[in-house]
């Protein structure tokens, strides 16, 4: 794995390359055009919530039977877009595949961003969202606790932890190299900004041992966590009896969803931040193929899930579970079946060739193919199964209206705006490891010397 | 190059986050203590009435029974509030012309009720039934307090849902022979508690009274 | 239920205290406190008898096409809040439908008229006075030449008598009658048959075979009740094999009558007369007739007159409303064939009185035109609207010098003369009226009128120089008719509602003209077949919230009318379920939106009364198209050659079921014989240990077998449980909030189609996923076996729904409750929690009624009875379709019910344990295995 | 291993070096000469380097384990007591429903392990710690970039100004510096 070692040879050129952009951002006018465009979808996060706290869930398109609609199929979309990050940094961390330094950072932070913006849904989703705490176990006047058999409440640990561990694993992971920032900051306020951020580091080497143990045991959790938490997304659905939900591979089958769709969104954000500042020392060819070959590994995977969900179906030969996966097939949603079948795994199979996935553009592409399908794939589990479930009679087709569209748009905002705001100010890779690569490869390439 | 913060920092920030940490829990310590506060649970409380009515006066020193004025508690799920002619029955003879009874001789002739301001008051979704507690031997000072000692009413016990469970959990204590409910003082009982300690858990039995039922939602709200 | 039922000395004692309405003792919204100041107001003098917070009952009377329907209003400190029907009534037993059960937000209507109005404006009641007394003096001169009175059917003793002193004194002055869908043609073939006027009375409990010539005697109107509950009694006679309930029917749509049919033949309305005539023949009855039936036809005549054979003087014949008079004539003679006399088919004297010829609301219009009337005065009816518009009534109203109209809205009719006054309802009047059968019921007011209002009778007496109330004139009638027993018979009778053994004697009639023939003319074009309304009759209701949000029983529809075509003629047509079409016969048109139905004869495009009114007030504005305009006789409901043609325009119906096909599944299940046992799926076995339950603890049980879908139980749970009304925008969304729905289902085609109602409570599930989904234990069981919604506690994450395998949960999508109108809050029961936004509800088995029964017992020291506890929609149904009591106790109504063959769950695969369950229905010999 | 406090003479001695070999190799003879107070700087986790200084320490992986214990007790705990103090019958579902509870459990089972794993992990290496002698040297920002840096603490019982300066200058840094204690924090 020599080509992962980036080219500036020299911890200097790594520490100024990265750190720089952090202080002295380069591409301001481009960043500025993002950023508004950014903040204009913020705006429309705060008018569609505004609105929908001032007239209720109804502005939405959800009736009954689809009590649910896109609020919480787009909060498990974000959701499982949020595994990505973890996964690659915990994952490969314990692994100690180090290509992963050129990455995780960013992939980290837009778990992050994801997970904050999959929290809000639940919450502005309630019919009395003012009320929302009653969740949260807390001694009350009323005497009456949350009810821990219900998969909503599993779901507010999971994502309250998920988010917890996640901004602690990724903050404690900055540390270091805010400290870069800190110690190469020429203006006072940036000075104090990264001062503060760094929390004094200075890189004693009893500091890093436990950094080191903290950071390592954090991971080990993390990948179980991660595992957990859209299992018990899953639940959410499976836990209830109606056709189409009611299935034991759920949990594989959405954790491998989240890890898909999130490599896709992580390949896509590593091809626009290489190409917007120039990283191609740093985010290599390599790397995309690598991302490339896990997105077309989970891909496969999902798509197991698919394959396994219909012959579930037909070895069972359930009357309702047949009525609802033929519905899936040719019903009136069919669009998002075949949407999410075509768009997550037609243009992925041209990630078996090498040079399609080390094509900046084209891996794009499909990153973003992945992204739309697996939307379509958390619309149509939801919609379909709720629209049509057991009795004849209640069946009734579901639009999103105006307002679940611009509140999706909105939580783009918040999303994008999060993250151009860490891209601005943060490093936005780990210098230090990619340092610590360096270093460990010369020593591998002395020891072959030697040996 | 020069440190970027001085050395008092490091005891700022401490002392910044300690005083976060402290701000966040006085914080939830307040909310908690706020919600079982008189002022949020209104204990103790007088309100202004139109009319200065005193219980300490009517109840503990008339000795008028409860069921004088509140006639429907036995039969109703509301205790009722009297009538102007009720009290009339009485101040058409005992201070006539009494300035602080005027509302009460206005309202009987101009035919308008006295708007009394609610004392004793649940929320819209609580479902409380008067006869049923009257018949099960709760007394009127379980939640009512000792009238007879309020010149002005007030509210003598939080009327919280813990409140009400309390007592739906574990009502032997509290229950009373049916002629005794709308005793003030409990002397006996008070006094000698060993002679009636037996009495509560018999009357459980005998009226089927289960806590573990009593404690269902819809007891309370429908 | 507790019935407290008192005779209130005088009116005063009820007198509602609009204060305490508004501020007192309302529930206010889920999850809110109330105003942190509220006052509480005492009485000033108590009233006797009054408890607050303890309702009383009183026994009155709500009218309809002239009849008046028994029944019990219950009150809240003068506040009537919930009416029920009057069990002791020996007709209806209790029975309600619809529009009885919605009257209570007839009375509350904020739409309603509130003061009189001259040429539109809001004038006084003095001036009115002064009108009236200026026009009386004129009339007076004149003995009432020029004067006219119009009004719907009579049935009042008290207004009968007002109206024949007016005539007295006034003999030049004419009464006019118009009412609507009356039964005028039946009336006819009586006074044809046996040269006398006679009113018919179905005895459908005695009748083992019922063939009907498109009479949907099970479907909407005055009788339903009455007919339903006895249809239901022969029914659950079947059930225990004690004779037979054969019902045969030919319609051309598909009715409720239709869906209960053992053999149902979709017939288009021009066949029906032949029908007729050949059940005759078949029968030895009537002319011989040549036509060529068809072999449906034949078969289904065969199957009849065989049925009939078999059960002589078990056996009627009956013809529907918009069937000539000469079939029903035919019918007469059949039964007369059949000694049905007296046995199946009863006759009385006429119930509902007439003027006598040359009175009908044709000769009125006649009369104006020709400007022979100069003074004309409408009470409680609406012709502008409700007459075929080729008669013209608008315009002849212009030669009118005086015309008034008194009514509950300020309608068409009142829009186009001089004064509207408005009229008291029936349950804030005293009047009194025959029901269907004939009995008198003395209606008295629950509450004083809150309005700037007249009773009618006070209002006609005006016009004979009276200044009398409604109170004395009722009484003044009585006081007559009893004499010096009065007042113990007229306290005895407020007390019971009616009066005993007051229903014109039975009479068997000799048939007096044996020469009957019937007039078949072919048809040309499309047939139009023009019925009332379900929901709001002919239009009389359009105001009712509460009605205009039933679905109607068989296409769902819901806020406006359809055009019913047949699925073959809309695949011929290609015409799809809300697309527009323009229906036009002779000139004449109107647009609608098409709805298909199976069941439909192919030629014929059946429609609804009682939409497309101009000035029908806010809710039904702009809703529907309105059928008058294609009339041309006020009582001939067929009308040929009509053409039909799609505008290109799409409409959105707003159907709260668009899906009517069983598709296969076993929802509703049958059953070919009264004792066979229901096809059941294998017992599927659970993780959960088996719980014990103690008594009481509730389940309800739904004979498929009785329920005629009329949707009585729809409106009472609406009244009991404060369930909002939402529009018809939001039903269009899929936001209905009924607690309770009635699910209609389509089987096979044409004349093999079955169809079949299923009404879908909550099932309070013994193990149910809907409390499993709820995150903050708002949705929780009780210990009697309850499934409780906790407003209070919902934050409205909508996980129970979407858990919920028989979707019968619904949600405050909006806040549907905080902005009702004063009138609204006065009408809620306050034993029920208002909902909120955002917070989900549903069926509660009406948990408020099971608390008061268990407290009530617990005072009384005794066990609950199997009885104590009628839910709303129970306690509406005609037919006895629903009970409900304790599953525990083997001996209870609901766990006989249960341990029925028949006894089935909904879903059994979803293993969630109903308490709900139903038995199937029952389709003799007509299964193919 | 404590830092020196003020008015205990110096603070320490540093020594700079430009490549981490150099350091890892001063470390080892720092350590062989018999200093034990003493403290390597590096821009990144240099395998080995802190047990070469004498490092030992494993109470972070144990505040770790007493976390996920202590959570997975919280958690378990939580919802078996919450069931028992207000029993109600949640669709016919046992009281104690263990395998619907384990979820939650699994959840602060992690949530408790990786807070006490991160907050030891700071309370031990006595973070956040904003001013600090070493910040006064004008070399060594280039600790977080590319510099490697040896410090003998003040209170090492072999220091000594001179003598230490010369042991540290026969190691071949990039340069030798004196650390001052810097003011005293109010």
């Amino acid at each position: 794995m020599t080509d992962v070692a980036p080219t500036p040879h020299g911890y200097a050129a790594v520490t100024d390359q990265i750190v720089d952009i952090a202080i002295d951002y380069p591409d301001r006018r481009a960043w500025w055009i993002c950023f508004g465009v950014a903040l204009l979808l913020l705006l429309s996060f705060f008018v569609s919530v505004t609105v929908l706290f001032s007239y209720g869930v109804g502005v939405w398109g959800n009736n009954i039977p689809v009590a649910w609609g896109l609020a919480i199929s787009n909060y498990i979309w974000f959701l499982g877009i949020g595994h990505a990050g973890t996964l690659i940094s915990a994952m490969l961390l314990l692994l100690e595949q180090h290509w992963r330094n050129s990455l995780n950072r960013f992939a980290e932070a837009m778990t992050l961003f994801a997970v904050i913006c999959a929290g809000l849904y639940p919450i502005v989703h309630l019919g009395r969202p003012w009320l929302f705490y009653w969740i949260a176990p807390y001694p009350n006047t009323m005497t009456v606790w949350p009810q821990f058999r219900s998969p909503l409440t599993w779901d507010f640990f999971a994502v309250l932890t998920y988010l917890t561990v996640s901004i602690l694993f990724w903050y404690i992971g900055i540390v270091p190299d805010v400290a870069s920032a800190r110690d190469r900051a020429k203006k006072r306020r940036a000075q104090v900004f990264f001062g503060l951020a760094a929390l004094g580091w200075r890189g004693a080497a009893h500091h890093w041992a436990r950094w080191r143990q903290a950071y390592r045991v954090t991971a080990a959790i993390a990948v179980p966590l991660v595992v957990s938490v859209h299992s018990e997304v899953s639940l959410l659905f499976a836990a209830g009896p109606i056709p189409g939900w009611t299935s034991t591979v759920f949990p594989p089958y959405f954790v491998l969803g989240a890890a898909f769709s999130g490599f896709a969104v992580v390949s896509m954000i590593a091809i626009v931040l290489r190409h917007a500042l120039g990283l191609q020392n740093l985010v290599t060819p390599r790397h995309l193929d690598l991302l490339a070959k896990l997105l077309l590994a989970t891909g496969l995977m999902t798509a197991y899930g698919y394959w396994s969900e219909v012959f579930d179906t037909l070895y069972a030969g359930e009357h309702q579970e047949m009525g609802t996966l033929l519905d899936r097939l040719g019903g009136v949603y069919a669009w998002s079946y075949w949407g999410a079948v075509v768009a997550n795994f037609i243009p992925l199979q041209l990630l078996w060739f090498r040079r399609v996935r080390t094509q900046p553009l084209l891996l794009f592409l499909i990153s973003l193919s992945v992204t739309i399908g697996m939307w379509f794939e958390r619309y149509m589990l939801l919609v379909t199964t709720l629209y049509r479930d057991y009795l004849v009679s209640s069946w009734r087709e579901y639009h999103p209206s105006f307002w679940d569209w611009s509140l999706f748009a909105g939580m783009l905002g918040v999303f994008l705006t999060l993250f151009l705001l860490f891209v601005r100010f943060l490093p936005i890779i780990s210098s230090f490891e990619v340092k610590e690569a360096l270093f460990e490869e010369k020593g591998n390439k002395k020891e072959q010397a030697h040996g | 190059m020069p440190q970027i913060f001085t050395a008092s920092a490091d005891t700022r920030l401490r002392t910044g986050v300690l005083l976060v940490v402290l701000v966040f829990a006085v914080c939830i310590l307040f909310l908690g203590g706020f919600m079982d506060s008189t002022y949020a649970t209104r204990v103790g409380w007088v309100r202004d009435q139109p009319v200065p009515f005193s219980h300490e006066h009517h109840v503990g020193a008339l000795g008028i029974d409860c069921r004088y004025c509140h006639t429907s508690v036995e039969v109703s799920a509301q205790a009722g509030l009297p009538p102007t002619h009720v009290c009339m029955t009485c101040h058409s003879e005992l201070w006539t012309g009494a300035p602080m009874l005027a509302p009460v001789r206005e309202s009987l002739a101009s035919g308008k009720p006295i708007a009394w301001r609610r004392v004793a008051r649940l929320p819209d979704y609580v479902y409380f039934n008067h006869s049923i507690h009257i018949s099960r031997g709760v007394p009127c000072v379980a939640c009512h307090g000792r009238v007879d000692h309020m010149p002005l009413l007030a509210r003598a016990e939080p009327f919280q849902m813990r409140w009400c469970l309390d007592c739906h959990r574990n009502p032997a204590p509290r229950l009373r022979p049916r002629d005794q409910v709308t005793r003030m003082d409990w002397s006996d009982w008070d006094r000698h508690p060993e002679r009636h300690k037996d009495f509560g858990r018999r009357m459980m039995a005998r009226y089927h009274i289960e806590p573990a039922k009593l404690i269902d939602c819809s007891t309370c709200h429908r | 239920m507790d019935r407290d039922l008192r005779a209130p000395p005088n009116v005063d004692r009820r007198s509602l205290l609009r204060a305490m309405a508004a501020s007192l003792a309302l529930a206010s919204a889920a999850g809110k406190q109330a105003r942190a100041d509220e006052r509480a107001l005492p009485y000033v003098n108590a009233p006797e008898f009054v408890v607050p917070g303890k309702p009383k009952w009183y026994a009155t009377a709500v009218g309809f096409a002239g009849y008046a329907h028994p029944v019990l209003g219950k009150t809240y400190v003068g506040r009537p809040v919930k009416l029920e029907g009057n069990a002791d009534h020996p007709a209806t037993g209790g029975a309600t439908d619809v529009f009885m059960q919605a009257a209570l937000l007839g009375l509350y209507d904020p739409a309603r008229s509130q003061a009189p109005r001259l040429l539109g404006r809001t004038a006084t009641w003095a001036a009115f006075d002064a009108a009236v007394t200026k026009r009386r003096l004129m009339l007076d001169e004149r003995q009432g030449d020029g004067f006219r009175l119009l009004t719907g059917a009579v049935t009042s003793p008290t207004l009968l008598r007002q109206i024949s002193d007016l005539l007295r004194r006034w003999p030049k002055a004419r009464w006019h009658v118009h009412e609507t869908l009356g039964d005028t043609h039946r009336m006819q073939a009586a006074q044809q048959v046996f040269g006398r006027p006679l009113e018919p009375h179905l005895h459908l409990d005695k009748a083992n075979v019922v063939v009907s010539l498109d009479d949907d005697f099970l479907g909407p109107g005055p009788h339903q009740a009455v007919q339903g509950r006895r249809w239901s009694q022969r029914r659950l006679a079947r059930q225990q094999e004690q004779g037979d309930s054969n019902l045969f029917i030919a319609e051309p749509s598909l009715t409720a009558t239709g869906s209960m049919a053992d053999h149902r033949l979709t017939a288009a309305p021009v066949r029906i007369g032949l029908l007729a005539a050949a059940i005759a023949r078949a029968l030895g009855v009537g002319p011989s007739n040549n036509d060529a039936l068809s072999a449906s036809e034949t078969a289904w005549i065969g199957r009849a007159v065989e049925a009939i054979n078999a059960n002589r003087g078990s056996a009627l014949v009956t013809a529907g409303r918009s069937q000539s008079a000469e079939i029903h004539a035919v019918t007469f003679l059949i039964n007369e064939r059949l000694s049905a006399f007296g046995n199946t088919l009863g006759f009385t004297d006429p119930v509902v009185s007439a003027p006598g010829s040359g009175s009908s609301v044709g000769d009125l219009i006649e009369d104006m035109t020709a400007g022979h009337v100069s003074t004309l005065v409408m009470l409680a009816v609406n012709p502008a609207y409700a007459t075929p518009t080729k008669l013209g009534f608008r315009q002849a109203l212009e030669k009118v010098e005086f015309a008034l109209h008194a009514g509950l809205h300020a309608d068409e009719t009142a829009g186009l003369c001089h004064w509207h006054v408005p009229l008291q309802h029936d349950l804030e009047s005293w009047t009194d009226g025959r029901s269907v059968d004939g009995t008198v019921c003395l209606t008295q007011p629950l509450i004083r009128p809150f309005y700037n209002v007249r009773s009618l009778h006070a209002l006609l007496d005006s016009w004979s120089a009276g200044t009398r109330s409604d109170h004395d004139l009722v009484r003044a009638s009585w006081r007559d008719a009893w004499g010096k027993d009065f007042e113990d018979k007229w306290r005895d009778t407020l007390v019971r509602g009616f009066v005993t053994d007051s229903a014109p004697a039975a009479v068997t009639p000799s048939v007096a003209n044996h020469d009957i023939s019937i007039k078949v003319s072919a048809a040309t074009g499309l047939t139009v077949d023009i019925r009332p309304d379900p929901s709001i009759w002919d239009g009389r209701f359009a105001n009712n919230a509460w009605l205009q949000e039933t679905p109607k029983p068989i296409s769902k529809a819901t806020w406006g009318n359809v055009l019913l075509i047949s699925p073959r003629l809309a695949a011929r047509r290609k015409i799809s379920p809300g697309d527009e079409l323009r229906l036009e016969v002779n000139g004449r048109r109107i647009v609608g939106a098409a709805w298909i139905a199976p069941g439909q004869d192919d030629e014929t495009v059946t429609l609804t009364l009682g939409y497309g009114a101009d000035r029908a007030g806010p809710l039904p504005h702009g809703l529907g198209y309105n059928a008058f305009a294609l009339c041309s006789d006020p009582d001939s409901w067929t009308i040929t050659g009509a053409t039909l043609a799609p505008t290109g325009n799409h409409d959105v119906v707003a159907s709260t079921q668009l899906n009517q096909e069983m598709d296969g599944f076993d929802f509703v299940r049958s059953v070919d014989a009264p004792d066979a046992a229901v096809k059941k799926h294998p017992e599927t076995a659970s993780f959960y240990p088996e719980r014990h339950w103690d008594s009481p603890s509730w389940g309800m049980s739904i004979d498929l077998d009785l329920c005629t879908g009329c949707n009585a139980c729809v409106v009472a749970c609406m009244a009991e449980n404060n369930v909002p009304v939402v529009g018809k925008e939001l039903i269009e969304q899929g936001r209905e909030m009924h607690w309770l729905r009635i699910d209609h289902y389509f089987e096979g085609e044409a004349d093999e189609l079955e169809s079949s109602f299923q009404p879908v409570p909550c099932m309070h599930c013994e193990q149910a996923p809907c409390e499993m989904g709820c995150p903050v234990n708002a949705a929780v069981h009780s210990h009697d076996g309850l499934n409780l919604q906790v407003y209070n506690r919902c934050v409205g994450t909508r996980t129970c729904a979407s858990y919920c395998p028989y979707k019968v949960r619904r949600f405050n999508w909006f806040e549907y409750t905080g902005n009702d109108p004063e009138q609204l809050r006065a009408m809620r029961n306050p034993d029920v929690t208002v909902r909120s936004r955002g917070v989900m509800e549903k069926c509660t088995y009406c948990v408020q009624r099971i608390s008061a029964a268990r407290i009530a017992s617990q005072i009384a020291g005794r066990p609950i009875r199997d009885g104590d506890v009628v839910t709303a929609c129970q306690q509406a149904c005609p037919t006895q379709a629903i009970v409900f009591g304790d599953v525990t106790d083997p001996k209870s109504a609901v766990s006989r019910r249960k341990a029925s063959r028949r006894d089935y769950n909904l879903l059994e695969e979803a293993n969630t344990r109903p308490r709900t369950t139903y038995l199937a229905r029952i389709r003799p010999g007509e299964r193919p295995s | 291993m404590a830092e020196p406090g003020p008015g205990e003479g110096l603070f320490g001695m540093l020594a700079e070096f430009d490549q981490p070999d150099r350091l890892l190799d001063a470390v080892d003879r720092a350590h062989g000469a018999g200093f034990r107070q003493i403290e390597a700087y590096s821009p990144f986790p240099i395998d080995g380097l802190a047990e070469r200084l004498g490092f030992k320490d494993r109470r972070v992986p144990l505040f770790t384990l007493a976390g996920g214990i202590l959570g997975a007790a919280v958690g378990y705990g939580m919802q078996v007591y919450t069931n028992y103090a207000f029993p109600i019958d949640i669709g016919n579902r046992p009281l104690v429903a263990n395998p619907a509870f384990m979820l939650i459990t699994f959840e602060l089972t992690v949530l408790f392990a990786v807070l006490f794993a991160i907050g030891s992990m700071l309370a031990l290496n006595h973070l956040p710690r904003l001013h600090h002698p070493l910040f006064d040297l004008d070399d060594f920002h280039l600790a977080s970039s590319n510099k490697f840096f040896l410090l003998v603490f003040g209170n090492d019982p072999l220091f000594d100004e001179g003598q230490t300066r010369s042991f540290l200058e026969s190691l071949a840094p990039v340069r030798v510096s004196t650390v001052e204690h810097t003011e005293i924090p109010e």
